[in-house]
């Protein structure tokens, strides 16, 4: 028996799902390549793992402070990881070393697996140091924070990159590290947490930003078409937007109703 | 034998996946025990994880203090207050006991509490460094804090009665014009990630390439 | 190294060491800065004040160790004017583990045993674990939900709570919190009975919460500390709000200062280049 | 007696804490250290009672009862012991079963969560009529946001100069959050003030502060001989 209420995240979610698979389908089979614009905040990434290895100084990553099971940013964290493999190989490239910190310990075995494939990848497995090169310090959002902060000091990061879910610890994370001077890309889907990040940080990445992101730094060029797919999703939604607007305007609330359906 | 387990990751993320929405729409009580369990389960896997974690971190402390690093004292602390916590812990088998609470109560509390709100001091210096009229943008965001300022501190109303209600306005326009925009587009974006990930396109959050 | 270079080197720590003796000193002599009192406070305040005897209010808490400080001070100020009101029944309920903690505390420190009856005035349900579903139930039905109190009294020896059966014998709700269960109940009690609801929010989540004042669906809102100091002021017993609304004030003068110190540093800065 | 201790203890540990303000150093350090292992100590109990009460406890009860939920609580704990598999470097793949199921449990109630609150419930949300300047001025703020985050190269050049007022809506809208969150901060500095303003915890705050006066003398001294 169908649930009272859910009918329209039903169908939102098909009619989503469709477009993005059908265009990810599309995309594969060269029928239609949608040209996807580089996102700024990658270039970001790259210059700053660039100044990191000219100034002889390591990199620091964390995937943020919640766990893979977690019901409101688990798709957070998952890009955080996607993004992490593109941030160990850009620095296993350029030679600049490369520390992790884990908050989470369902986390930790994946990001660990991450890095190791990376650097593999590169043809420097050996660079990737057991226990060292991902560091595991506290489930405890403070407890983790401290740490990090204390890391950055001691090791003298030169880039600092904060992605995936951070609570309140964010800032401060993100002002210490421009205390050493060190150049800091974030993104997060934390709303809250986002400002704080904007201020603080030399690049934001911007709630889906970051989802984006993570789909352009898919090894194959054809499947960022997703991220087409993404935007017709936010066309349609404009849409409804639009025109439910101007029907409560003149007194029908048909389409927040079959939203409500 | 490993090609088995392969397979089966990607069935299970997708057979899983599957269950979580069929019983979000459908009445079934056999779906939702099923979905039930399964969240039950991942809960007790990730208390199992938790080994992982504090095993690593153990491991490198003990290779520190081995090395008779600058961090060897440090590193001592560290593992003696985690054994201290375990042991009271389970020892009382409780985390409501006298013993448990106090050291709950006189170590994590208080630096807890003192590491949230060290973050005051730094929307201090952030506003000082970083809210700086750069670019039009930056300008932008800097007179909307200034307003919300003006709102927040019953002082400036007492300064000059049009400040707050400057704020107000601020703070009406664009407090949820932003945010709705914002949130509509992550909801988006986790259908695409969760996708792309549960039709196994991107294997990076399982760990990586093979 | 002049003094002038290592303070344009190393300027944060100043900056922290003001703005820990402007929140300090305030804490310390209480300097009385004026205090604007903003409407949904006041239709808080209000809507309590029109009580009768016979009412039903249920104050629901989510504090925690993190929110403590914004939370709290709410809390004892709506119970203090709760406890004045002769006849009202007054049902406590703690949504996070953490949570009795501070219903003890607040209990204690209002001298509430002594100044009513306990089970007859007032009742402390404690935690009730299951986050919107034991709301649900609790609105549904009180007594199939909750079997004891905190205390371990069977509800059905507890007299205030022979006629509270539904959401629809409540009066009203304050519902004190930094989550998102404050969404819970909107669903759960104003949606289908049309229960009157008032939030105190941490400052974070005030935003949420004036979404719905402005949609009518809450009666009014606590905003963080400065809610507090407000409603400490309208009941007439001034507490750790109110003093810490002195340095609320100064942190945020000072801030406001710091930004502009800032751009004048940048453009002078620039001016120089 | 064990409150003074409490305070004291609360107090040292807080200030040493909070000397990171100044700069990175052993107390920090040390404050630092103790707060992980306690963080990580309590984690660790808590997951053992975890597995204890709930995995191990129901297990049992299901052998006795015959209770199906109960006795399958034994995939959890295989799958849990799965995870281990993660030191073999020959059969890690072992263990990414049990990644599997916690990441699609993760992404599976995301979605729903986020479609409906965040997607559905948030486009109602902005629906409201376009009687006032107010209003229409909302509407235009939520598209151009939206549009803001278009990533294809063809609709961009089709909606122009519309994301770039959305970036200005964006940036209003985080310089108010971004001042909004200052009050509840300051209410924790103040609440760990109070606590700090007890007896006995007060005498340390001159000694930490004359620790640091000290300190930043006696780098100034030598920063100064160096140069």
């Amino acid at each position: 028996m169908l649930i009272a209420g859910r009918l329209s995240w039903l169908v939102v979610t098909l009619i989503f799902s469709a477009i993005m698979l059908s265009i990810l389908y599309l995309s594969s089979k060269k029928i239609y390549v949608p040209v996807i614009r580089e996102h700024p905040g990658i270039a970001a990434i790259k210059d700053a793992i660039g100044r990191a290895a000219e100034m002889g100084r390591p990199v620091s990553y964390s995937p943020g402070t919640d766990t893979l099971y977690s019901t409101k940013y688990a798709a957070d964290t998952a890009a955080a990881l996607t993004i992490l493999a593109y941030v160990a190989k850009e620095s296993a490239r350029m030679g600049s070393k490369l520390i992790v910190g884990i908050s989470q310990p369902t986390v930790l075995p994946v990001a660990e697996d991450v890095v190791r494939t990376a650097f593999t990848f590169e043809g420097k497995p050996e660079e990737y140091v057991e226990e060292e090169t991902v560091q595991f310090y506290s489930p405890d959002q403070w407890g983790f924070s401290s740490s990090y902060i204390g890391m950055m000091y001691r090791e003298k990061v030169a880039a600092n990159f904060l992605f995936g879910e951070h609570a309140a610890e964010a800032m401060l994370i993100s002002e210490n590290a421009s205390t050493i001077g060190a150049i800091q890309v974030a993104g997060t889907t934390n709303v809250y947490q986002l400002p704080l990040l904007l201020v603080t940080c030399d690049y934001c990445l911007i709630g889906e930003d970051e989802f984006a992101a993570a789909a352009y730094l898919s090894p194959d060029p054809v499947q960022k078409g997703i991220i087409f797919g993404q935007d017709l999703a936010k066309l349609i939604c404009i849409a409804l937007i639009v025109i439910g607007s101007i029907l409560v305007t003149f007194g029908s609330n048909l389409i927040s109703n079959l939203l409500k359906m | 034998m490993s090609i088995v387990f392969k397979k089966g990751t990607s069935v299970v993320l997708f057979v899983v996946a599957m269950i979580f929405f069929f019983d979000y729409f459908w009445k079934d009580p056999t779906l939702q025990g099923t979905a039930t369990n399964l969240n039950n389960w991942v809960v007790v896997i990730a208390a199992f994880a938790l080994g992982l974690g504090a095993y690593s971190l153990t491991v490198r402390h003990v290779q520190i203090i081995r090395k008779r690093g600058m961090l060897m004292p440090y590193s001592i602390a560290l593992l003696v207050t985690m054994f201290t916590f375990i042991i009271t812990g389970l020892v009382t088998h409780s985390i409501s006991s006298p013993e448990y609470s106090f050291i709950y109560n006189s170590i994590i509390v208080p630096a807890s509490q003192a590491l949230y709100g060290m973050s005051s001091f730094f929307i201090a210096s952030a506003s000082y460094r970083a809210l700086r009229a750069k670019s039009y943008e930056s300008l932008v965001c800097l007179a909307a804090a200034m307003f919300i300022l003006f709102l927040n501190a019953p002082i400036f109303g007492v300064i000059n009665p049009i400040l707050p209600s400057l704020g107000k306005i601020v703070w009406d326009t664009s407090i949820s014009t932003g945010m709705r925009a914002i949130l509509i587009g992550i909801g988006i974006g986790t259908l695409t990630t969760g996708l792309r990930i549960i039709i196994g396109q991107d294997k990076a959050p399982l760990g990586g390439g093979d | 190294m002049t003094l002038r270079e290592s303070l344009s080197q190393n300027y944060k720590p100043i900056i922290y060491f003001i703005l820990f003796v402007l929140i300090g000193f305030p804490l310390l002599h209480p300097l009385g800065l004026p205090l604007p009192i903003d409407q949904d406070c006041r239709d808080v305040y209000n809507k309590i004040e029109s009580l009768k005897a016979g009412d039903v209010a249920v104050v629901t808490q989510y504090i925690g160790g993190g929110n403590r400080a914004e939370l709290y001070p709410q809390y004892k100020a709506v119970l203090e004017h709760l406890l004045r009101k002769d006849g009202v029944k007054i049902i406590l309920e703690e949504a996070g583990t953490e949570s009795p903690i501070f219903s003890q505390l607040v209990l204690q420190e209002l001298n509430a045993f002594k100044r009513k009856t306990y089970g007859v005035d007032f009742v402390d349900l404690g935690y009730i674990p299951g986050d919107e579903a034991a709301i649900a139930g609790l609105c549904r039905d009180l007594h199939a939900l909750v079997s004891k109190d905190y205390y371990g009294t069977p509800i059905d020896q507890i007299p205030m709570l022979k006629d509270v059966n539904t959401a629809k014998d409540f009066t009203i709700v304050v519902d004190i919190t930094a989550s998102a269960d404050s969404q819970f109940w909107l669903n759960q009690a104003y949606a289908p009975y049309r229960t009157a609801i008032a939030l105190g929010m941490a400052s974070a989540k005030v935003p949420d919460a004036y979404a719905y004042y402005k949609a009518g669906q809450i009666f009014g809102i606590l905003e963080s500390l400065k809610g507090a100091a407000q409603y400490e002021f309208l009941t007439g017993s001034p507490g750790l709000a109110i003093i810490g609304m002195d340095a609320q004030s100064l942190a945020h003068l000072y801030i406001a200062f710091l930004i502009v110190a800032g751009n004048v540093a940048f453009f002078m800065g620039r001016k120089k280049k | 007696m064990t409150d003074i201790f409490v305070v004291s203890i609360a107090a040292i540990l807080a200030l040493m804490i909070y000397t990171i303000l100044y700069r990175e150093n052993p107390a920090f350090r040390l404050g630092e250290h103790i707060l992980v292992g306690a963080t990580v100590g309590n984690a660790v109990v808590q997951a053992v009672f975890q597995i204890q009460n709930v995995a191990i406890t129901k297990f049992q009860k299901g052998m006795e009862t015959g209770d199906v939920t109960g006795i399958l609580y034994i995939i959890a704990i295989i799958l849990g012991i799965l995870l281990y598999f993660q030191f073999s470097s020959k059969y890690r793949y072992v263990s990414k079963i049990s990644i599997a199921l916690m990441l699609a449990v993760g992404l599976s109630l995301s979605i729903r969560g986020l479609i409906s609150v965040n997607v559905v419930g948030q486009i109602i949300g902005a629906m409201q009529p376009l009687n006032s300047v107010q209003n229409i001025v909302y509407l235009i703020g939520v598209v151009c946001v939206l549009l803001y985050f278009v990533y294809e190269k063809k609709v961009s050049n089709i909606i122009g100069p519309l994301p770039k007022i959305g970036r200005y809506v964006l940036m209003m809208t985080m310089g108010a959050y971004f001042a909004n969150v200052l009050m509840g901060r300051v209410s924790l500095v103040i609440g760990t003030l109070n606590d700090l303003f007890v007896a006995p915890a007060y005498y340390f705050i001159p000694i930490a502060l004359l620790i640091v006066i000290a300190d930043s003398l006696s780098r100034r001294k030598i920063a100064g001989k160096k140069s």
